[in-house]
């Protein structure tokens, strides 16, 4: 066995501590970014379906000046946005720099991109279960959380799969500011360095994460969908 | 301050000889740890900022147009070494093999890319305008005689993308990592002279920290016989110590 | 209660602009149960929608309970929304909740307990015979079963006026039957009002005092039950009223029976409508005992709408020219409105024209 | 025509197991407009959508035309569905098609050219009455309009066997007549065999030669018409063709009326019922000429089921108790079924044991 | 005018005839992308649809196969991507660096995310309409053609949006093999040279590119939603 990783995977034998720490990494970046964008993108996705033409708060203004914002958010590349938000990142982490002031860009940079999929999942809840929401007197508010995350809800676990594959592929690109991850892992240590193994692993393991990821998913998606 | 970890900002995977350097220190007491970034700007952002306290990825060059661009005053506290370019090919052995119109690859990140052409220029390529001093792009190509198809990929790409051109230019760190022994393995490899000077890689401080003494040991570690016998072996050769000269 | 004040409704697409409501005015009094019936694309569900204001009109007002729905806050119009029911005629109900889950939709954040609003939806869905389903998807469910749950879901919060667009249309007769009793008894009891749109002139006949006839957006006919069902005044009206007794396609049938054929000279067909007391006194034993004319009844339709007796029939008298013609008289003075049907070997026609 | 030999639907969901249909064997011959009636989540729609197998029995086959289905190749059984149209009681029209795209769906693909086409569709959109909402979408129809939509389409490949689940649930008497008139009338030139379901007897004795009764998965009683209509044996049965007769709540109804208040000592109560040729002969006539009994008709349902006349009468019999008992006699011995019915002061019960 | 643009738009002026070639080798590296992705991504999205349980072709294998095959190749990281497949890329275009050997990773990028999103806007496809298709004796073939994909439309046309404005995300990346495009400009010229100017306006750019494509996707969500 020993002997097999040695000849296969002699770089990987000599970072295995470097491994478990990117794993670590990167589900830390990874969970605590999916926490934090979930409940902007949820809000955001949200505020864009209600605000919009025939919506139940129809707000033109507010409508167009969030779908640029987010548009612009979604525009702008990674590696730039890293550095435009440093400042927010100091402010929110006091650095700008590490695992966890990769969370800040990480976050900014899924909330757009997420909100838009919770958009499209919410766009697909039947009108008229909205009206008879409406007819029975519910708030803007109580349709919200009763009617659209209750209606839409398979819709908005299938995106946010989606969203959560997204953000794994993002944390490769938190490697610019030291975040380091498995992605990072992958490409800094194994690719870069031409290190097959290492790549072949780091792989390996971000599939992993993405496959229970999808997995979770799938599951609930069917449990909520009658 | 003293029981407080030094952080150094180093790009990318390749510092073996880092780590070697760190855990001398360890045994005199020093804590220091690297902080891998994977972009060239980021390192300088950080230590400007303050959230790291040394970064060792540029040499001179970069450092100057970095401070000249954002108005910081970081400094050089000490010289490393010296990491070759090298044009490298699985087609030819020579420069003079190069044809007309033939693709060579080069480095697109602002560390490699101009130190690039500047290679290709002392291998009697190209000429660059030699206002843009030694960050050249290739809008400032001034001759080309072999009408040659400057390709800029990225520094983990110009090895890979052999196949696909006729000569590349490549980082000696990355040239290593592919097989390759840069003093016997490239078409051309750049001279060490004196015009190497703004390639000499560098230990950068902010300038108020210059003087700092723990830093001061830190150099000391990094400049010692043992280092360089880590630093050659694991460059193959190709990287030059340039303290000791 | 209710009161609908010059209400137009047009949908405007970029082609076309359809009017789907013109100029309505309706008033619907506390505790009336208030038909609504009319071709299919009459515009019903388009005008009842406007009571709540789910469709605001292009113009006109709304008022229930004295209120002008469309000047009112949108708090205060959810709080008026609250106290109106709707049944819709796709129902709309919730995929992702259970039939409990429906029904308790409007009960949760009121200030009824858990244990309150389980018990009352437990009630509301005995109520409608869905008892065994309460834990079921509306995907798993009947269409019927999803009418029910739609109507148990409009009782849930006791709401004042109830909206009904086609409650009963995936219903058996026997189910519609318990529903309506229910819908009924809610009337009596707590003097609920309901508006309800049904094709069904069953249902109509069944429960509404009073009944609008819609046309084309318009409402061509309006009153209480009995006027308008025994009296109406427009052609539309008429048609609708008979073809929901089947009274015409009754006539057709019967002037295709065989036994039709063998008509003598003294037979003659004619149809019969009385309404209110008339029908206790035994007019058919009447015309034999007077006149010593026979009647057989081809086809007969005799209701109670509104404890008043209405009575639509076919019938042959038999008998010379003389009696019959004196027994005519004798129903034209019994307030009996008799029309004589025409017909020809094959050619056969409908003469619509009283003949006393 | 349609074979259903041993059909049972068993729905498996994780915590429950409905049993939608069980055993049932069922046979449509060519021609024959079949009418399945049942209480609301019976298993009507559970069992109409196995013969197209869009629902796929869990035990039991299906044949059409001779064909067992369950074992056709996926290729011909699309071709044998092809043959089959069906009615949605949800109508499942495709929102992104206009009307006419709709109707033109199933025409698409086949040999008939553009045009051709198109004069198909709009035929077929005159004959529901849609032809000025060819360019509508689903969205803007009311209720009634999709539904004739879905008829439309369910007739543009010109099927063999027409499927219809509630196909006149959402349509006003006027324009399901119509409707039925279509049905009937492709029943007649082109041999169109018709399975439908409804909950509207009417629609059942208008239309269907043959009718099959569901109860809770099971056919508890089929057969022919007439036959179904006058002798019911099941229980259900009666009642579903009393509750479509409305003869128990128009019973009801009487008895509650005031005018029933003052019966005399010598009147009684009944109701009657006749099938056949009984009709022809003046019955109530001839009771008073016989036997000097006068008979008020206080409800009555007369009507004619495939040529055949069925009449259901509530009466008031007047004559001493001797006379009243030789016109029963004689009723009887003319195959009439008369019930009388006990009523006491307030409380009413309806008897339900034949009285001769 | 001219003095203006020396004064803020210092660098931006030397390499105007660069802004210009990244502006067309983005546009061409997004259209050909988006033209060859989006036959694979729907390709692949309906087979996802149609084979899953309850499909109208339903077939485990296929689609577990296929469902895996599209969260391995999300897995993995873009630039390690571009180096498996350069053997594919040297086959189809002959070479793996430049604008058009870009392309080849773009796609293969781009695939299966589109996939997913199709898969997701194809599932709210409503059920009913798909069995009055089937009773109609539609094959598959025309129950995808003239009903998911009909009916879907609208829903399409919003993943695609998303999935457009990802993939000029994605072209920043095809800098590392020479294929140039606004991104890279933005990055290797203007953020790592700290030119400003020309970052400001390469993510200009960008963002009308991203505009019109939004503004284009709602234009016809509008247009085919009834
Ligand atoms: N997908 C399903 N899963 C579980 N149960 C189901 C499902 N579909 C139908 N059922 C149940 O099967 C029974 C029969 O349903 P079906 O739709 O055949 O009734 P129906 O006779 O057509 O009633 P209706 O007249 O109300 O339309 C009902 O009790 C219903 O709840
Ligand atoms: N959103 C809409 N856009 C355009 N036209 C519409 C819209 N909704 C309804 N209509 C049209 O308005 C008219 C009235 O529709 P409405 O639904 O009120 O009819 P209805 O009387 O309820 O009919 P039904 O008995 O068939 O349900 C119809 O001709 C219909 O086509
Ligand atoms: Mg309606
Ligand atoms: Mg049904």
């Amino acid at each position: 066995m020993s002997t097999f990783l040695e000849t296969y995977f002699p770089n990987v034998i000599d970072i295995q501590g470097e491994i478990v720490e990117s794993i670590w990494e990167a589900l830390y970046m990874v969970v605590v970014t999916a926490l934090v964008a979930s409940v902007f993108g949820i809000l955001l996705g949200i505020t864009l379906v209600v605000t919009e033409e025939g919506g139940i708060l129809e707000n033109r203004r507010i409508y167009n000046f969030l779908e640029r914002a987010v548009n612009v958010f979604r525009s702008v590349p990674f590696i730039i946005m890293l550095a435009l938000i440093a400042p927010l990142t100091r402010l929110i982490v006091g650095t700008s720099i590490g695992t966890t002031a990769a969370i800040v860009p990480l976050v900014v940079g899924t909330v757009p991109f997420y909100s838009r999929q919770i958009q499209n999942a919410l766009l697909e809840v039947d009108e008229g279960v909205i009206e008879a929401a409406e007819s029975m007197g519910s708030s803007p508010i109580e349709i919200i959380f009763r009617v659209y995350l209750k209606e839409g809800l398979p819709s908005i676990i299938r995106v946010s799969s989606v969203t959560i594959v997204n953000l794994i592929g993002l944390t490769t690109m938190a490697g610019a500011i030291g975040g380091g991850g498995l992605g990072n892992l992958a490409i800094a240590r194994g690719y870069n360095r031409n290190q097959t193994d290492v790549t072949l692993v780091a792989t390996g393991i971000i599939l992993i994460i993405v496959f229970v990821s999808q997995f979770i998913g799938n599951h609930f998606v069917k449990k909520t969908s009658h | 301050e003293e029981n407080e970890t030094v952080r150094i900002g180093v790009v990318g995977e390749d510092n073996e000889v880092w780590d070697f350097v760190i855990e001398k220190l360890e045994d005199e007491g020093i804590s220091a740890k690297l902080v891998k970034f994977t972009d060239y700007t980021q390192p300088n952002n950080a230590l400007a900022e303050g959230e790291i306290e040394l970064n060792s990825f540029q040499h001179k060059l970069f450092l100057e147009s970095f401070n000249e661009d954002n108005g910081t005053d970081l400094v050089p506290i000490a010289d490393t070494y010296i990491a070759p370019l090298g044009i490298y090919s699985d087609k030819i052995t020579s420069v003079d093999e190069i044809e007309e119109n033939d693709t060579i690859a080069i480095p697109n990140d602002v560390t490699n890319g101009g130190r690039a052409l500047l290679l290709l220029q002392t291998a009697g390529l190209i000429t660059v305008d030699p206002d843009t001093g030694t960050t050249p792009t290739v809008n400032d190509v001034t001759d080309n005689p072999l009408n040659l198809e400057i390709e800029e990929l990225d520094a983990s790409q110009t090895a890979r993308a052999l196949q696909d051109v006729k000569a590349s230019v490549i980082n000696s760190g990355m040239a290593v990592d592919y097989g390759f022994v840069p003093t016997e393995d490239s078409v051309f490899l750049e001279p060490v002279n004196d015009d190497s000077d703004p390639y000499v890689n560098i230990i950068v401080a902010r300038a108020e920290d210059a003087d700092n003494e723990i830093y001061q040991k830190i150099i000391d570690a990094f400049q010692a016989e043992d280092t360089i016998e880590v630093l050659k072996e694991t460059s193959k050769g190709s990287s030059i110590p340039v303290w000791n000269q | 209660m209710i009161e609908l004040k010059n209400i137009e409704v047009t949908f405007e697409s970029e082609e076309t602009s359809v009017q789907a409501v013109k100029d309505v005015s309706l008033s619907v009094g506390k505790g009336d149960i208030y038909g609504i019936v009319g071709y299919s694309g009459a515009g019903k569900s388009t005008l009842v929608r406007t009571i709540n204001l789910l469709q605001r009109p292009t113009a006109g007002e709304v008022f229930v309970n004295g209120q002008n729905l469309s000047v009112l806050s949108p708090n205060k119009l959810r709080n008026e929304r609250k106290k109106i029911g709707m049944i819709f005629q796709h129902f709309n109900l919730m995929r992702q909740r259970t039939v409990a889950g429906n029904v308790a939709y409007p009960l949760r954040g009121t200030d009824l307990s858990k244990e309150e609003v389980n018990a009352k939806v437990e009630e509301l869905l005995q109520l409608v015979g869905l008892a065994d389903k309460k834990e079921a998807y509306p995907s798993q469910l009947s269409g019927g079963q999803k009418q029910r749950v739609a109507i148990a879901r409009a009782l849930a919060n006791d709401p004042e006026v109830l909206l009904c667009d086609e409650a009963t249309s995936s219903l058996d007769p026997k189910t519609t039957s318990s529903i309506l009793e229910l819908l009924k008894n809610l009337n009596k009891k707590l003097a609920l009002t309901i508006v309800i749109i049904t094709h069904e002139m069953e249902v109509v006949k069944e429960i509404c005092n009073k009944v609008a006839v819609m046309e084309d957006g318009e409402v061509v006919e309006q009153g209480d039950l009995v006027s308008v069902f025994t009296a109406p005044k427009e052609s539309l009206t008429q048609e609708f009223i008979h073809t929901a007794t089947h009274i015409d396609q009754a006539a057709e049938k019967v002037l295709n029976h065989p036994t039709l054929l063998n008509l003598s000279k003294d037979d003659v067909l004619a149809s019969i409508t009385y309404v209110g007391e008339t029908t206790s006194s035994p007019l058919v034993a009447s015309l034999y005992a007077r006149f010593g004319i026979t009647t057989n009844i081809l086809y007969g339709n005799v209701e109670i709408l509104q404890n008043t007796p209405i009575g639509n029939l076919i019938v042959i008298f038999s008998g010379s020219i003389e009696r019959r013609e004196e027994a005519m008289a004798y129903l034209k003075a019994n307030h009996v409105t008799v029309k004589i049907i025409e017909h020809q070997q094959e050619v056969i026609a409908l003469n619509e024209e009283e003949i006393i």
